[in-house]
């Protein structure tokens, strides 16, 4: 691992907090230095005069308010933690109890039929591993950006795999190079790696030679 | 009344076979673990992960241009297809404009590298069946393309040849008059796979009503591209989410009705005739000069922020999905493999049928190890 | 001493041989093979005594479709199980006994009986070939008992096809 | 006609029976040589690229080098296989295979053919004898694709067998003799060709005969997509050889049989009786390998289903209507 890695100051964000843990409790390696979050919003670079905010991302976050609204309606209040865009695509950070509830009833509900899961990601943050996927509506077109997150020592997040089968090898590749247990996965095992493979390599404190 | 005790029924060995992944069709390092009772499949378990190199965890410690020709590596029969789909996604990330020549050099090349991988995929999935005339026929046709991509770019399968903001090099002087050329050849040529192969008895009789889904479980398990297409959901990004300048080009979308191998077949047959169309109409509106580099930065660094996107790859939607702090590597990059993604149906596929059909399934779900492993 | 008279006694030898292999082998698909060899001895002694068709027949249906059968099921079924080893107990030794008074009571009959000397100026085929006589015994002579055995073949296969169909709709 | 059995036994006749022998198989394995090469060169220019053309000149003797390569070869015997089975298959499967030879005429002074009253038959039967070798090299390889190829096959032969039997019965009841010299001269006699009054049977034989010697589309047993390379998947050198040699041996008798059954074997005009045997053994040969070029691969059940339902009837009916046509005639 380089050293450049091992320093890096990502760019601090509001949203940069972790809901479930505070930052007392959370591991710090000895070479990491306190590092915050993946800047889920794009904040405009810190350099120049901030330029006019683009329309397409202004449009995202007013989407996702309003798909957040949608969810209060249906479910609980708290289910929706923040909201913003990803890029120009709307983007909200679900509580992880309430991960596949929220994942379901946009499958489900008829104003937003999210029933195709396009792409399903894990990354590791220096106070969080995060789970992000990507649902697209096949008929209504809408593809939207759900995130969760869970703390890093004990990664649980519950698995989508009822409500998305095609979640499966997507989370046990994340189990695998991450270390998220997903649970009631039917069928948690490594898939990239050997069963015996100590460690989970896309995690940042990862090093080949520890293992 | 039976004669027989009912108890006494006929037992047999349930077996357990290991197909590969040293194995002639399972098109790589795929291993199938394959329970058997008699020739009916009982259970099968792909095992992955042979060819696993650790892309996602490699792009971390590069610089965005150093991780193109990590993608040549991953559907190794369409490495052009994943140089753009990375080069789009920065370029996404960047807003950056790519000159109009190389727009359309990209789509040419794009679109010939997708007529290479069918007809690769036409010719490994026939050998599968037994048929050797038309593998040797194939490459002799997919030869020429990889001739005509050495030409512009200077290698055979590994091409390196997108950039951000455009392509490394310029066409030379008559390429794009040799590939007019090979599309009219290839259009005539087309007619003899057509008969060669979609009549047979033989091949009808293997290929259809096997292996079967429908839209709803394609859907589900997040198929796309061809196995998707093949259900009859005319699903193909370059019309539902238009990227570079396919929303110039007049094409259909072809899809299957059943959802079978067969449909599968004949998809990559007819999308050959329909990205040999769009090469057509690329080739006459092209402009004749321009760059073919934009104004990029000499250190490419995305803004911070996450960015996703995905282009109608090979053998579906292929993504790249990149996570940036603003410097110049990428804190966390995921590729959204369809091949992938596209073999996890594979065991339901598979359960209940004859063993006898496990390689006309498999070889018409058709996948690249290099991206299942990555 | 004649060719065909060498060649009987290298062809019993080796039927015998084969008997007593298939008798001691411990692994049943070698007995299916020594079995094998038998039929296709019996077959040599046939063509030995010019009866080609019924040789040939005895290779085809004997050492091809039953052997084969017999091989068939020992794959399909599990091919490690071995016999135990022999041991003397009451029962074996009564076998014994009874196989060696057996055989002595077929010597002496064999050897009581008065078999009729070849004649080799008759033709016992009528001047037709081989397959052309056994054809005209079989259509011609015995056409009525030919028939009759079909019948009861034809019986057979039905009653097995009935009895395998009522099982699958059992199941 | 010279007969053995009424012959004595002297040291002259055994050395005559024993060059006869010799001799057939070295034209046997003469022809089978540049079978596999012909084959080779045939399916490279159907497949548009060259084949052999390296060893001696055009590739002659491409073969040859194959053949001593194999013989150089280590032998292995894989640690769990049934060690004395599996050297024994690869001559169970041979030995039948270069027995058939015996009665196929190959020209009109029938030299080194047995004028077997039964040749038909004794074809059939002997052919029957390789399943057991394939079989048993399945079997004693233990190895899982190797149990199935040779499972695959004898099931394979063994369906196909009554299919071709009963194509061959239309042409014994045109002739009225099971002898194959006699079968030829009576095509010779009648001045048609069997192809023509037996067509139906000829087709039925020329399907049957190819899943026989399973060649493609009937090539199920060796598939290499499924099954790597069926029963002889264990095998190395010179047993490999053996697998080899008994496949190509095959083909090469049943060109034999089909010529001779269905196209007037060596007789025809002008040309000399060998040569017109050569040819129409060429024929059925090349025929083989255009299918090999051709065709993709049945499925296993659609084999099954194929020979039963299909062939079986076809030459049933074949048969009533050479019954019905010879009884009226």
């Amino acid at each position: 691992m380089s050293e450049d890695r091992e320093h890096r100051t990502p760019p601090k964000g509001p949203e940069g907090k972790e809901p479930s843990v505070t930052a007392a409790e959370r591991p710090k390696p000895v070479s990491k230095p306190a590092a915050a979050s993946g800047a889920a919003v794009k904040p405009a670079p810190p350099k120049k005069a901030p330029p006019p905010p683009d329309p397409r991302v202004e449009a995202a976050k007013a989407k996702a308010e309003e798909i957040r609204k949608f969810i209060d309606q249906q479910l609980s209040t708290e289910a929706v933690v923040e909201t913003g865009a990803a890029h120009i695509h709307p983007m909200l950070l679900i509580r992880k109890e309430d991960w596949v509830a929220v994942v379901e009833l946009l499958k489900r509900s008829d104003a937003y039929q999210l029933n195709y899961l396009e792409c399903m990601a894990g990354t590791d943050y220096p106070n969080y591993i995060e789970v992000v996927v990507y649902l697209q509506s096949t008929e209504l077109g809408h593809f939207i950006c759900l995130k969760t997150r869970t703390d890093r020592e004990q990664a649980e997040i519950p698995s989508l795999c009822a409500v998305h089968p095609g979640a499966n090898w997507e989370e046990r590749e994340i189990y695998d190079l991450l270390g998220v247990t997903f649970t009631g996965h039917p069928d948690l095992r490594r898939i990239m790696l050997d069963d015996d493979f100590k460690g989970h390599p896309l995690r940042k404190d990862y090093s080949a030679w520890e293992a | 009344m039976s004669l027989i005790d009912e108890k006494d029924q006929v037992r047999t060995e349930e077996m357990l076979l290991n197909l590969g992944p040293q194995h002639p069709s399972t098109h790589g390092v795929l291993r199938l673990l394959v329970k058997i009772n008699g020739e009916t499949i009982t259970d099968v378990e792909p095992v992955i992960g042979y060819l696993h190199r650790g892309t996602e965890k490699l792009a971390e410690d590069l610089q965005y241009t150093q991780i193109i020709p990590y993608t040549d590596r991953l559907d190794y029969l369409a490495a052009m297809l994943n140089n753009y789909a990375l080069c789009h996604t920065i370029e996404q990330a960047m807003d950056l404009e790519v000159p109009e020549r190389a727009e359309y050099l990209r789509v040419i090349v794009m679109e010939m590298q997708r007529v290479a991988s069918h007809l690769m995929f036409i010719g490994a999935y026939l050998l599968d069946l037994g048929a050797m005339s038309p593998f040797l026929y194939v490459f002799a046709d997919r030869e020429q393309i990889v001739q005509l991509f050495n030409e512009i770019c200077g290698a055979r399968l590994t091409y390196n040849y997108m950039r951000v903001g455009g392509v490394k090099w310029d066409a030379p002087p008559g390429w794009l008059e040799k590939v007019a050329d090979f599309v009219q050849y290839l259009k005539q040529k087309f007619h003899m796979y057509d008969e060669l192969i979609t009549g047979n008895e033989i091949f009808l009789a293997r290929t259809r009503g096997i292996g079967r889904f429908d839209t709803e479980t394609a859907l589900a398990y997040g198929l796309s591209g061809i196995n998707l297409r093949s259900t009859g959901y005319p699903w193909d990004l370059r019309r539902k989410k238009p990227y570079s300048i396919y929303d110039r080009f007049d094409f259909d979308i072809p899809v299957g009705q059943n959802g079978d191998c067969f449909d599968r077949y004949y998809l990559h047959l007819l999308e050959i005739k329909e990205s040999l169309r769009i090469v057509e109409q690329a080739l006459k509106s092209i402009p004749s000069s321009g760059p073919v580099l934009g104004k990029v930065p000499k250190m490419i660094r995305v803004p911070a922020g996450e960015y996703y996107s995905g282009i109608e790859g090979a053998r579906g939607e292929l993504g790249f999905y990149i996570v940036s702090e603003g410097k110049d590597k990428p804190y966390r990059l995921k590729i959204r493999k369809p091949s992938f993604i596209n073999l996890q149906l594979l065991p339901e596929l598979l359960r209940g049928q004859s063993i006898a059909n496990v390689i006309a399934i498999l070889g018409a779900v058709d996948i690249v190890l290099g991206e299942v492993d990555a | 001493m004649s060719g065909p008279l060498i060649a009987f006694y290298v062809i019993s030898l080796c039927i015998l041989g084969c008997a007593v292999l298939m008798l001691s082998f411990r692994k049943v698909i070698y007995m299916a093979l020594a079995i094998g060899g038998v039929f296709v001895g019996c077959a040599a002694i046939y063509l030995l005594l010019g009866a080609e068709f019924v040789g040939v027949a005895q290779i085809l249906i004997y050492a091809g479709a039953i052997t084969i059968l017999m091989m068939f099921a020992i794959m399909l079924t599990n091919h490690e199980a071995t016999e135990p080893p022999f041991q003397w107990n009451a029962r074996n030794v009564a076998s014994a006994v009874g196989c060696i008074l057996l055989g002595i009571l077929i010597l002496l009959v064999i050897r009581s009986t008065p078999w009729p000397q070849p004649d080799t100026s008759v033709d016992v085929n009528g001047g037709n070939s081989n397959p052309v006589a056994i054809g005209m015994a079989l259509f011609k002579q015995y056409a009525i008992p030919f028939e009759l055995v079909s019948l009861l073949l034809i019986v057979a296969l039905v009653g097995a096809v009935i009895l395998a169909q009522h099982r699958k709709e059992d199941e | 006609m010279w007969d053995w059995r009424s012959q004595p036994l002297t040291v002259p006749s055994v050395i005559a029976m024993l060059i006869g022998a010799v001799v057939i198989l070295l034209l046997a394995l003469g022809v089978v040589t540049y079978t596999i090469y012909v084959q080779r060169r045939i399916l490279g220019w159907m497949q548009l690229r060259i084949g052999p053309n390296r060893v001696g000149p055009l590739g002659l003797f491409q073969t040859i080098a194959d053949v001593l390569k194999l013989l150089i070869k280590e032998d292995v015997v894989p640690a769990k296989a049934d060690r004395a089975l599996f050297m024994l298959a690869p001559i169970i499967a041979f030995v039948p295979s270069f027995t058939v030879m015996a009665v196929i005429p190959f020209s009109a002074h029938n030299v080194f053919t047995a004028n077997l009253g039964i040749g038909v038959l004794f074809y059939l039967a002997l052919s029957a004898i390789t399943i057991h070798g394939v079989m048993l090299a399945g079997w004693a390889s233990n190895n899982k694709y190797a149990l199935i190829g040779g499972m695959r096959s004898a099931a394979q032969m063994l369906s196909y067998e009554i299919p071709l039997g009963l194509s061959l019965v239309g042409v014994v009841l045109m002739a009225g003799s099971l002898n194959l010299n006699d079968i030829v001269l009576a095509q010779q006699h009648a001045g048609l060709w069997n192809v023509i009054p037996q067509i139906l049977g000829f087709i039925v034989f020329l399907i049957a005969s190819t899943a026989e010697l399973n060649r493609t589309p009937f090539d199920l047993p060796e598939a290499e997509s499924e099954l790597v390379a069926g029963y002889h998947v264990e095998y190395t050198g010179f047993r490999f050889a053996f697998f080899m040699l008994t496949e190509y041996m095959y083909l090469f008798a049943m060109a034999g049989l089909c010529a001779t059954l269905f196209l007037g074997g060596w007789s025809g005009p002008l040309l000399p009786g060998w040569l017109w045997f050569a040819i129409k053994v060429f024929l059925y040969i090349f025929f083989q390998f255009w299918l090999q070029a051709t065709l993709p691969r049945f499925r296993v059940d659609q084999l099954m289903t194929f020979s039963w339902k299909v062939l079986l009837p076809l030459a049933l009916v074949n048969l009533v209507l050479t019954g019905v046509v010879k009884a009226i005639w």
